[in-house]
Formats: structure tokens, C-alpha cells, sequence
């Protein structure tokens, strides 16, 4: 019965319904804050989702976008009297501006030639994060403004909330959207056209495709999945240092994005899920936590190669075959 | 003068350094096309493990020598355990095994030796020489000479011999390589064996000047990368430019202009040079075949 | 005027030079076949038209206008479409989303319309997903419109390659080996199906190793030999060709020799 | 092909299984928290941190506890990354509920942590360096180091002393260095001291001789300052000495261990360093009432770990003993409002940084005399007050 559904409508329901009886298996209100920085990841994820997975551009310096929101959501509200929501509108738009100017020349790179210049993009955003510290405090960070949400819900209907709680189902409402556009994107005529690079990109040329502007629009909205995503760890954390735009930090999501499944949005969120929750749990570990991460992403990369999830449905249904 | 000679020298030190990083870069790529992002983790374990086998008594070549081989079969163990069962992967898994690698041998080294920062003896001890007005250690010199030995080397071994024209050959065309009876698995394991055995000798040349620890990899890496990408992956004698371009940027710039923004000066110079020429200073120009 | 002129093309890799001073025409309807031993610079040439590589010399006119290293997705909208000798196929993508790509140019649409949807992005989708099946009816594929391509086999693929490239509304076509590895009942399938398409009135350029095919379908015949024009003709002309019989026996052996002689 | 099946098996059931490893449950125990940054950059300040922690848990539990209850210490490991140093301090607040947290071993993931603490109403014990921390003051943290800003007036006053007024400052991008840079920066006027030549050097910087060479040709210049930890300082004596520059040299108490002398070499003869009285314990007087303490902690250290002793161990070491301290005061392991009450007004608690004496408005509670200004000779450490 499920099978005949859409998978674009089956995801999104999939999606929601994890979001929605997660909560009741969290043993302390803690793991609301996991779920909520779970969700945040996922948002960068899904950018990545349609830049990688779709599109077959690679990128090591998304994470230089994140730290352009989260900088705009500590920034906008102190210097241009932004509300925070508008900050991080602002930071989306700047962060897609600069993706789009910067994104021609950098896109005409293929593969380690296109990863060493996006992780010098990254590198410079967060060169410029760590050294103007009159505005962003240097490496030791500063205080974000808040969201209000809590309190304007609280306002609302006289209840009493928690910061985290509110923020689980505000972060989870993002995701879902953000994977409901990914989603529509897949079998639209962009989505086609961005998936059809990934594969041959001369090919889509021949049919009349303007590739550069197809992987420049992948790169623009990755770039605002991404500096959403900062600017929600910043809103979320009140606190910011530029360690969010960190190379190490633009790996991070990359392999977020790969080891779940870069091609699907379900698979970049499992991604976005293990590598947010395993350093959770590898705290048991304590100093092995390096080594068992390791590990994990080369045998995952090795054995899977597709990611988790996409073996993991292949090997279902070959066994739901036999 | 004199100030722009010291500028020079420190860039060139550290350039020395990159473009070894870089040549490690090569080698591998050659002979794979797989980028190998544990390259920094080579010079890594090279230091490190000079500086415990010299602690532990042995003379302070002996423990070089024996630093290096270690690291030349952890090189050839990434191949065996990593590379090879994943020939056929797409770029970005193999860069993700790779940085995976890179943890993984971060990790093993922090609990293997330990977090402090390291250091052993100068080869020619610490009395600089005097040039002009400028000062340079004499281990600066032993790091440049080391660097263009072993490039004089590695240019000697692919061109002048067997072996390495095998090397070569198998880059180019890998099943035409084993065709005509190249050990081609043998080729890959000698290249990752010649790659961290490269990286290990800076990590050993460069240890009495910057200092080591278990994190030093993961800069050097980037550093190293971003030189053999300028100069045109693939390309030693790019690598070798890449990475001295590179020091001298940092080092001019830091001297003339902003300390705060050396760093970015390099990444923008390799930005700038790559929407020019898209293949790096000396790399090829691929033609796509269709 | 004619519909594709070629002029003086040539090109250069390395300082050797790979295609050289080359003339010729098509005109609507016509079938043009380019043959020559392997390293001839027949997909060379191809690739100069389509606009991959940028010739060094010469021009290449589409309806008298100059498209010389036009982008191929310009030339693609002024009615220039191509298949590949390699295959270029979207390996992760079903047949039928193979051919919805080759569509692209009708049903282009804002990014912002597919992000959210909106009812005319679906609209264009089902549209675009007929027109397709369509398509690979034409192909004989309707029964493989969801598989993924990487499952599918080389003569399959083929197919889906010139499908997709009929899907662009094309008013000349490049096929580049359309036949290749193909068995005999589908060698006579696309023989079929070039020769329906070239009835319709979309010129074609073809590049192709299998004489039987070349000679039975062939308007005119161009013959390359070391990336130079050897001969032209109709198919019996070049046939007759000393010059080509030589360089055929010369590069190629007896029998091909003989298949060029049909 | 069946080697492929079993990896993925058992790579997928590790997966499931660290997700679901997730819970651990608490029993009637004195639960103290601690987040460090145990390894990453900031790891020689988490690592012997850690160490100092667990030793004085066990050594405390085999004296019976604090008021008879047995310590147990959760500790994590945040990398010095201020986003999963939030994280853990709210693991250690909503999951664990401990009853205290001694940790933050960077400034960055202290300030990240503070506002989880504050809202929670945990006692928080940072042990590192910015006098932001404590500046203005926070009901529920607290800090154990001097500031950064004490270690300006304590080199600027020595400075002062030796009649310098123009100075250069090459300082690490780093968190500590770019922090110190900016409270020397505010505090020189006061001093008399103009900062005539500023540079600054990367985290993972090899080579400062460019930097230097610009401070060395700097006119009137008359000593050089040194913020940053880390390798960077060794590598900044170092090229310091190979440019033949003959002015003195201030480190902070960034560099305050065994090991930078033993890094720096040679070159380090000479160079001036504000630290706790830890480094020359046994130079302290007889009379100094410090000198059992330290003795005390270095010994024991060296036994359990094998290693030399560092002034971040000893930042670890004060704020357990205080926090222990404070709970006896108190006559409680649970109700945290007593407790806070009792570290706020701890009062003559001889540490390893000096005597600790706070106060609602002081929740650092030393002064400059807790600092020493030390001289390297001799490849040791020589007080030179």
C-alpha cells in the first residue's frame, strides 16, 4: 500500500512521523537539544544534498556559508537594528550572493581542482571570522541575540516552555520544509537537468542545458541551506565563535552528506543523525572516540559506497526478493 | 635588503616543507588518481616517531631511518586496507576515506604517543649563519637540501628507471600497464611506500625547527594540497614550485603586509590562478574524451 | 543555402594536427555519412561542430549563420543535437528520465517554480514524462522507461542515446556510431529508424563503421583518412575509390576493405 | 564477497548500537561534571586537566568522600569546540544532573557553556584564562586562573620597573593569544607603555622570523611580548634568538610548564614569564604557605601519571579542591544554592595559583601577588622578585 504513494509524499511522511515519536523515546530533555542540532545538520545537509548528490559538485568550504549566517544572526541585530529572524534572512541572501559571484569562476573547476578552491573560499570566510575580532570577538566567539521564540510562544498561551523543547519542534518544522523543497527539486526540470550533470555533464550540454548556470544555481541554494543552517546553531547556541566556518567543520557536513546517502534526502538526514549522535555515544569510548570515527567513515566509504542508506534499501529489497 | 633576504629564507623553509607535502601529494595521485588527505599524517608520524625512538636511546639517525620505514609500511597498509579495496570509488568517497584515514591515524597516534609537543636535537646544532645581513639555521639547510634530494630523486627514479617508468605507465593506463606484465599491485603499494616514506622525511627534517605533535597533520595537508594543486596535480616539479610560491607568499606577506592575513594571501593567490588556468601552473591540459 | 557548412576546419593537440582544411555540406533530409579508419578524426570533427572542442581553423555555419565554438547548449537551441560513439548516458537516472533530460529545452521553467512546485511545474513534468514515452516507444524501450540506465544493456543504451538526442526537436543530428555493438536485428532497427527520421526532414550526420549500413542509407559519403578529406561522393563513387580501398587496405586489412567495396 | 557482507553487518550494528548507547543511568553518588578539551588544539590544557580530575576523585573517594558520599566524575571530552562543549554541559545539566561542573578548559567553549549554567543554576568552575569569565561577575561561575588581564599589569609592572616604555607584542591568533593581546592593549596606557609594533601568527605556524623581523627593525623598541600557548611561543624564542634580537622577552603564563623550556631550548635562557608559584615550588621560602600544598599536588601528580606538572593541572587541582572545599562548608552534595553560596565565599583557600579569596563581586579572588615573575636560567625557573 505505502508503494503507491509517491517517494517524494512517502519521505516527507517517513520524515515526520520520526520527528514526531522521537520525543516520546528521549530519556531527559537533553536529547531535545540532540534532535534540535540533528535538525540544524540536516539543514546543511540537504544543501549538500543538491549540490553532491544531485548535482556531483563537490565542495569543502560549505561550512564558510554557516558562519556567514550565524555571524549575520550575532551581527545584524547589534549593528543594522535587525530583528533576528531578518538577520538571518540577511545572512541568506548574503550568503547566496557571494555564492553566486564567486560560484562561476570556482564551478569551472572539476573535481580536487573544484575542492581545493571551495575550501579556500572557506578558508578565507573564516581567516575573516577569526581576525576582525572588533566586530565578531575572535576565535573566543560572542553572544547572539535570541529568537524570542520560546518567550513568544510563552506570551502566547501563558504556558511555561523550554528553550530546547521549543526549539525541536521549530527546527524540526525547518527540516521538513527544507526536505519538501529538496524533494520537489529531485523530478522537477531542474532537478533532471542538475542530476543529469552529476552524470554527464557534456551529455547535458548536448540537450540544450546552460550547465555553468545549472551548477551555479546548485551551488546558490546549497549555500542558503547552509548559512540557514549557521544562523539556526547561532539563534540556537546564543553563542558563536567562528569554529562553525572551520574547514574541519566544512568536512564534517560533507561527510554528513556522503556517509548517509548523497543522493537522497532521507539518506544526507541519517548522515546529519549518526555523525551528530555518535560522539554522544562514543563518550564511553573517551579516547578512542578519533580512532572509532575513522574507522567508521573509511569502512562505511569502503563497503558502502553509496551511503547507509541507499545499501541499506538495496539489501531489503534484495532480500524481500529472495 | 637584508630584511627582504630573512623573508626569503623563512619562506623557503616552510615553502620546503609544503612542497615535500606536495611531492607526497604526487606520488600517490600518479600512480591512483586517489588525493590522499593522511598525506600531512605521514610528516606527522615521521617526527613523532623519530622523537620516541630517540628518547628511547637510539642515535638519532638510526631513529630517522627507522621513523621513516615505519611510516613507509603504515603507507603501504593504508593502500592494501583502504585504497585498494575501494578502487572504482568516486572522488568525493575517496576523499572521505582518506580524511577518515587521516582521524584514524591522528587518533591511534594521540593514544600510541601522546597530546604534548615534541621536539629533537638540530642535526648541525642551533648556531644560525649569518647572510647578508639575514640569519639562517643551518637545519633551514639541511630542510632545502633535504627537499631538492629528494625531488633530484624521485625526478631520477621516473625517469631513469624500470621501476619507474613502470610507475608511470600504470598512471597512465592501468590495464595496458598490467597487460604488458606490470605488476600493477606492486606499483600502487611501492607508490603509497614512497609517498609516506617522502612525508616522513620532512616530518624528520622539519621537527627541530617547527616542532611536532599528534595534530600537525591535518594544516599540513591543506597546505601541502592547495601547493600541489597550484602547481598542477599530478606534476612534481609543480608540487616542488607550488609549495616554495606558497612559503615565499606567506613569508612576504606576513613580512610586508599583515601577519593576520598570510594565510588568505596563499588561498588567494590559488584561487585567482586556478580561474586563469583551471589545471594549476604546470598541469596538463586535459581534453575530454568523448 | 545550406543547412550545416563546414569550412576550412581544422584543429591542433599538441602540435599534431588531427583534423585539417575540411569542406563539406548537408542539406534537410540528408543522410551524410563521414567513414575512415579509427584515428581519422571522424569524432574529432564531431566534436569541433558540436561545440566540445574549439577548432583552431575554419568555420562551421548553421542556415549561413557562423556557430564556430558556440557552446553545445547554444547550438543545441538552434536545432544541433548529437549522440555519442562512448555513451554518455545518465547512469543513475531511469531511461525514461534519460530522454525527459533530452526535453529540457521545452520545459525549462524558474528555478523557483520546480523549488516549490507550483502547479505548472507539474504540469510540465506529465507533459515532458509523455512526450518521453513517446519517445521510447519510437525506440523500442517503453517496456525499460524505469530502469535505470546502468542496468541497461550497451544496444539499449544506444537507443536511449538517440532518443534522448530526438527528444531536443532536433533539425540536424549528429550520430556518432549509432550502431556499434549492436546485434544484427538491432542494426536493422536504427538503420530503420535514421532512415524515418530523415524523412521527416532533420538532416543527419552520420559516423559509422558498419559500410553496409553506411551504403545502404547514405545520401553522400565523406571519406577521412589522418584527419583530411580523402574522397566525397555518393556511396558507389566511394566505393569505387581507389584512394579509399587503399587506405582501407592499408590501416584495416582485407575485410573491412572488402565491406568498404559492399 | 561474504568478508564485504560481514563488515557491512557489523558496521550497521555498530551503528544501531552506539545510537542506542545513548542512556546511562545515575546512582546516589556526588555527581561532578566536567567538560575539556581533553584533546584537539587545547589538548596539553585538557589532558593533564583530566588527569589532575580523575586523581583527585580517586584520592578523595579513598578518604571516605565529600560529607561521607562517594565523588563520581563524568567527564567529556569537547575537543575545545564551543558548540560541543554546549552540548555536554547540557548532557551534564538535563541528563546526568550533576550537582557541579568544573571545566572549559579554552575561553570559547567556557563562554558558550556559561549561559546553560546560569539558567540551570549549576556551579560552574572554568579554568581558563579571560577575564571575561568572571567579568562583570555571573551568580553561578566561577574561575581558577589568573586572568589574562593580570598577566599584562604583572609584565608591564616588571616592564615599568626596568624603565621600558616602548614595546613590541607578536601574539597567536588563538583564542588566549588574541584575547591577552587585546587586555595588554587596554591595559598599557596605565603602565606608561606604548605598544609600537603589533604582530600576530597562526595556530599552526612553523616559522615567525618575517613577524619578528619587522618588530626587530621597529624603531625605539625595548622588549617584546609574547601572548599565545601552544607550540607557537617555543617557535617565536626560537627564531627569536637565530635573529640575534637582544631585547628581553616576555612570555605569559600561556607557556607556564616544564615542556616549553625543554622546546625552546637555549633560546629560552633569559626569557621573563608571570606564573604561579607551582613552577618553583621548591624554591618557595619554608614559610611560604603555598609550599605544602604545591609539593603536595606535583608529587602526586608525577606518581599517577608519570609526567611533569603544569600550572593547568594545577587550575584543575584548585577548582576541585575549592569545589570539595565548598560542599563541606556546607554540609551538603546536593542543594547547589548552598554550594555556590559557599564558593562565593570562600575565603583564604590556599591553592596552587596563589590564596584564593572571593567575594560576591569577585568570583576570580586573586591578585597580582599570587603571580610571580619568573626568569629562565639555567634551563630552570628562577623567581626573580
Amino acid at each position: 500500500m505505502l508503494t503507491r504513494i509517491p517517494p517524494r509524499v512517502r519521505a516527507l511522511l517517513i520524515l515526520s512521523i520520526l520527528i514526531l515519536i522521537a520525543p516520546m523515546l528521549f530519556p531527559s530533555s537533553f536529547y531535545y537539544r540532540i534532535g534540535t542540532l540533528i535538525f540544524i545538520n540536516s539543514i546543511a545537509v540537504i544543501g549538500l544534498v543538491i549540490l553532491i548528490g544531485y548535482a556531483g559538485q563537490i565542495s569543502l568550504g560549505h561550512a564558510g556559508f554557516s558562519g556567514i549566517g550565524a555571524y549575520a544572526c550575532a551581527l545584524a541585530p547589534t549593528h543594522l537594528g535587525l530583528p533576528p529572524f531578518l538577520s538571518l534572512i540577511l545572512g541568506a541572501v548574503i550568503s547566496g550572493l557571494l555564492a553566486w559571484f564567486v560560484g562561476r569562476p570556482i564551478l569551472r573547476l572539476k573535481g580536487h581542482y573544484l575542492a581545493v578552491a571551495t575550501l579556500g573560499l572557506g578558508m578565507l570566510i573564516s581567516m575573516v571570522l577569526n581576525n576582525e575580532a572588533q566586530f565578531t570577538g575572535g576565535p573566543d566567539g560572542m553572544m547572539v541575540a535570541s529568537l524570542g521564540l520560546t518567550k513568544g510562544l510563552e506570551g502566547l498561551f501563558d504556558v511555561n516552555l523550554k528553550t530546547s523543547v521549543v526549539w525541536y519542534w521549530f527546527a524540526g518544522v525547518m527540516v521538513l520544509l527544507g526536505a519538501w523543497i529538496a524533494l520537489n527539486l529531485y523530478n522537477s526540470p531542474t532537478g533532471r537537468v542538475l542530476r543529469s550533470v552529476h552524470d554527464s555533464e557534456i551529455a547535458a550540454k548536448t540537450v540544450g542545458a546552460d550547465v555553468a548556470r545549472y551548477k551555479l544555481v546548485a551551488f546558490v541554494i546549497s549555500a542558503v541551506y547552509a548559512s540557514i543552517a549557521g544562523s539556526m546553531l547561532a539563534l540556537f547556541n546564543r553563542f558563536i565563535t567562528p569554529d562553525i566556518a572551520s574547514f574541519l567543520h566544512s568536512v564534517e557536513l560533507v561527510t554528513m552528506t556522503v556517509l548517509g546517502g548523497a543522493g537522497s534526502v532521507l539518506g544526507g538526514i541519517a548522515g546529519a543523525t549518526l555523525l551528530t549522535a555518535l560522539p554522544q555515544a562514543l563518550t564511553v569510548f573517551h579516547e578512542y572516540e578519533h580512532v572509532m570515527l575513522g574507522l567508521i567513515m573509511m569502512l562505511v566509504m569502503i563497503f558502502m559506497r553509496d551511503g547507509l542508506l541507499p545499501t541499506l534499501r538495496k539489501t531489503l529489497t534484495r532480500r524481500a526478493i529472495a | 635588503m637584508s630584511e627582504f633576504l630573512q623573508f626569503v629564507f623563512s619562506g623557503l623553509t616552510v615553502g620546503a616543507v609544503y612542497a615535500l607535502v606536495a611531492l607526497g601529494f604526487t606520488i600517490i595521485y600518479n600512480a591512483s588518481s586517489v588525493v590522499n588527505f593522511a598525506q600531512g599524517e605521514f610528516v606527522m608520524l615521521g617526527g613523532m616517531a623519530t622523537v620516541f625512538i630517540f628518547d628511547a636511546g637510539v642515535p638519532i639517525w638510526g631513529a630517522a631511518a627507522l621513523a621513516i620505514l615505519l611510516t613507509a609500511t603504515i603507507g603501504i597498509l593504508l593502500n592494501k586496507l583502504a585504497i585498494e579495496p575501494a578502487r572504482g570509488a568516486s572522488v568525493v568517497n575517496l576523499i572521505i576515506i582518506t580524511i577518515g584515514a587521516s582521524i584514524f591515524l591522528r587518533g591511534l597516534a594521540q593514544i600510541v604517543f601522546d597530546k604534548q609537543i615534541h621536539r629533537f636535537p638540530a642535526f648541525s646544532g642551533d648556531t644560525p649563519f649569518n647572510i647578508a645581513g639575514a640569519t639562517l639555521l643551518p637545519q633551514s639547510i639541511w630542510v632545502l637540501f633535504g627537499a631538492a634530494a629528494v625531488f633530484i630523486g624521485l625526478y631520477a627514479f621516473f625517469t631513469r628507471t624500470l621501476m619507474g617508468k613502470a610507475v608511470l605507465a600504470t598512471a597512465n593506463n592501468r590495464l595496458a600497464a598490467r597487460l604488458v606484465g606490470i605488476n600493477t599491485n606492486f606499483i600502487m603499494a611501492l607508490s603509497f611506500a614512497l609517498s609516506a616514506a617522502v612525508g616522513a622525511t620532512a616530518g624528520v627534517l622539519v621537527t627541530p625547527i617547527t616542532l611536532t605533535s599528534y595534530d600537525i597533520g591535518v594544516m599540513l595537508a591543506l597546505k601541502g594540497f592547495a601547493a600541489a594543486m597550484l602547481g598542477g596535480m599530478g606534476n612534481p616539479f609543480g608540487a616542488l614550485v607550488g609549495g616554495l610560491l606558497i612559503g615565499l607568499i606567506e613569508a612576504t606577506t606576513a613580512g610586508y603586509l599583515s601577519s593576520d592575513y598570510k594565510d588568505a594571501a596563499a588561498f588567494i593567490v590559488i584561487l585567482l590562478t586556478l580561474f586563469v588556468m583551471p589545471q594549476g601552473l604546470f598541469g596538463q591540459k586535459s581534453m575530454e574524451r568523448v | 543555402m545550406s543547412l550545416l557548412g563546414v569550412r576550412g576546419l581544422g584543429i591542433d593537440f599538441g602540435g599534431i594536427t588531427a583534423v585539417n582544411a575540411l569542406d563539406f555540406d548537408v542539406q534537410p533530409g540528408e543522410i551524410v555519412s563521414i567513414i575512415g579508419p579509427n584515428g581519422a578524426g571522424k569524432t574529432t570533427l564531431f566534436n569541433m561542430i558540436s561545440g566540445i572542442y574549439k577548432p583552431d581553423r575554419g568555420t562551421v555555419t548553421l542556415d549561413g549563420d557562423d556557430v564556430t565554438s558556440l557552446e553545445p547548449h547554444k547550438l543545441a537551441e538552434r536545432g544541433l543535437s548529437r549522440t555519442f560513439q562512448n555513451l554518455q548516458s545518465f547512469e543513475q537516472m531511469t531511461a525514461l528520465e534519460n530522454v525527459m533530460v533530452g526535453c529540457h529545452m521545452s520545459e525549462r521553467s524558474p528555478v523557483w517554480v520546480d523549488l516549490l512546485r507550483l502547479p505548472s511545474s507539474s504540469r510540465r513534468n506529465r507533459e515532458t514524462q509523455e512526450r518521453a514515452m513517446t519517445l521510447l516507444k519510437r525506440v523500442h524501450l517503453e517496456k525499460a522507461a524505469h530502469m535505470e540506465a546502468s542496468s541497461l544493456s550497451y544496444g539499449a543504451l544506444k537507443r536511449i542515446d538517440i532518443a534522448r538526442a530526438l527528444a531536443c526537436n532536433p533539425r540536424i543530428l549528429l550520430l556518432d556510431e549509432p550502431a556499434a555493438g549492436c546485434n544484427a536485428v538491432e542494426t536493422e532497427e536504427i538503420d530503420a529508424l535514421i532512415a524515418e527520421i530523415a524523412q521527416e526532414g532533420v538532416a543527419i550526420l552520420l559516423v559509422e563503421h558498419d559500410m553496409k549500413l553506411v551504403m545502404k542509407i547514405s545520401n553522400h559519403v565523406i571519406a577521412l583518412n589522418y584527419g583530411e578529406k580523402l574522397a566525397e561522393g555518393t556511396p558507389a563513387e566511394i566505393s569505387r575509390d581507389p584512394k579509399v580501398v587503399e587506405a582501407y587496405l592499408g590501416s584495416h586489412g582485407g575485410k573491412e576493405a572488402a565491406d568498404a567495396l559492399g | 564477497m561474504k568478508l564485504k557482507q560481514v563488515v557491512k553487518t557489523t558496521t550497521l550494528a555498530a551503528a544501531v548500537s552506539a545510537m542506542t548507547a545513548l542512556a546511562t543511568p545515575a546512582l546516589a553518588e556526588v555527581l561532578i561534571g566536567s567538560t575539556l578539551a581533553i584533546t584537539g588544539r587545547a589538548s596539553f590544557l585538557g589532558d593533564p586537566e583530566a588527569k589532575t580530575l580523575a586523581m583527585l576523585v580517586d584520592e578523595i573517594n579513598a578518604a571516605g568522600g565529600i560529607n561521607g558520599e562517594p565523588v563520581r566524575l563524568i567527564q567529556y571530552d569537547d575537543g575545545g569546540d564551543p558548540n560541543k562543549a554546549r552540548t555536554f554541559a547540557t548532557r551534564l545539566v538535563e541528563d546526568d544532573e550533576v550537582v557541579a561542573v568544573i571545566g572549559g578548559s579554552t575561553t570559547g567553549t567556557t563562554m558558550a557553556m556559561v549561559p546553560i549554567f546560569e539558567e540551570a543554576e549549576v556551579p560552574f568552575i572554568s579554568l581558563a584564562g579571560a577575564v571575561a569569565i568572571i567579568d562583570p561577575v555571573k551568580k553561578w561561575v566561577f574561575k581558577t586562573p589568573h586572568t589574562d588581564r593580570m598577566a599584562c599589569e604583572k609584565i608591564f609592572t616588571d616592564m615599568q620597573a626596568n624603565g621600558i616604555s616602548k614595546i613590541g607584542m607578536i601574539s597567536g591568533t588563538g583564542g588566549f593569544g588574541k584575547s591577552m593581546r587585546g587586555q595588554c592593549m587596554d591595559v598599557a596606557g596605565d603602565f606608561d607603555i606604548e605598544i609600537v609594533a603589533d604582530e600576530t601568527y597562526g595556530p599552526s605556524d612553523s616559522d615567525m622570523t618575517p613577524q619578528l623581523t619587522n618588530i626587530k627593525n621597529t624603531d625605539g623598541i625595548q622588549a617584546v611580548v609574547n601572548p599565545g600557548f601552544g607550540q607557537g611561543p617555543a617557535i617565536v624564542t626560537r627564531n627569536y634568538r637565530q635573529l640575534g634580537i637582544d631585547l628581553p622577552l616576555y612570555q605569559s603564563h600561556g607557556v607556564a610548564s616544564k615542556s616549553f623550556i625543554e622546546l625552546a631550548g637555549d633560546a629560552a635562557e633569559g626569557v621573563r614569564l608571570p606564573a604561579a608559584a607551582l613552577l618553583v615550588a621548591n624554591n618557595l621560602a619554608e614559610d611560604d604557605p603555598q609550599k605544602p600544598v604545591v609539593m603536595k599536588y606535583i608529587e602526586d601528580y608525577q606518581t599517577a601519571t608519570g609526567e611533569p606538572v603544569s600550572t593547568f593541572g594545577g587550575h584543575a587541582y584548585d577548582a576541585f579542591k575549592m569545589l570539595a572545599a565548598a560542599m563541606e562548608t556546607a554540609g551538603t552534595t546536593t542543594d547547589s544554592a548552598a554550594i555556590r553560596y559557599a564558593l562565593e565565599n570562600t575565603s583564604g583557600f590556599i591553592g596552587t595559583a596563589g590564596v584564593v579569596n572571593m567575594s560576591p563581586d569577585d568570583h576570580l579572588g586573586l591578585d597580582l601577588s599570587a603571580f610571580k615573575m619568573l626568569e629562565i636560567r639555567d634551563g630552570d625557573w628562577t623567581i626573580i622578585e
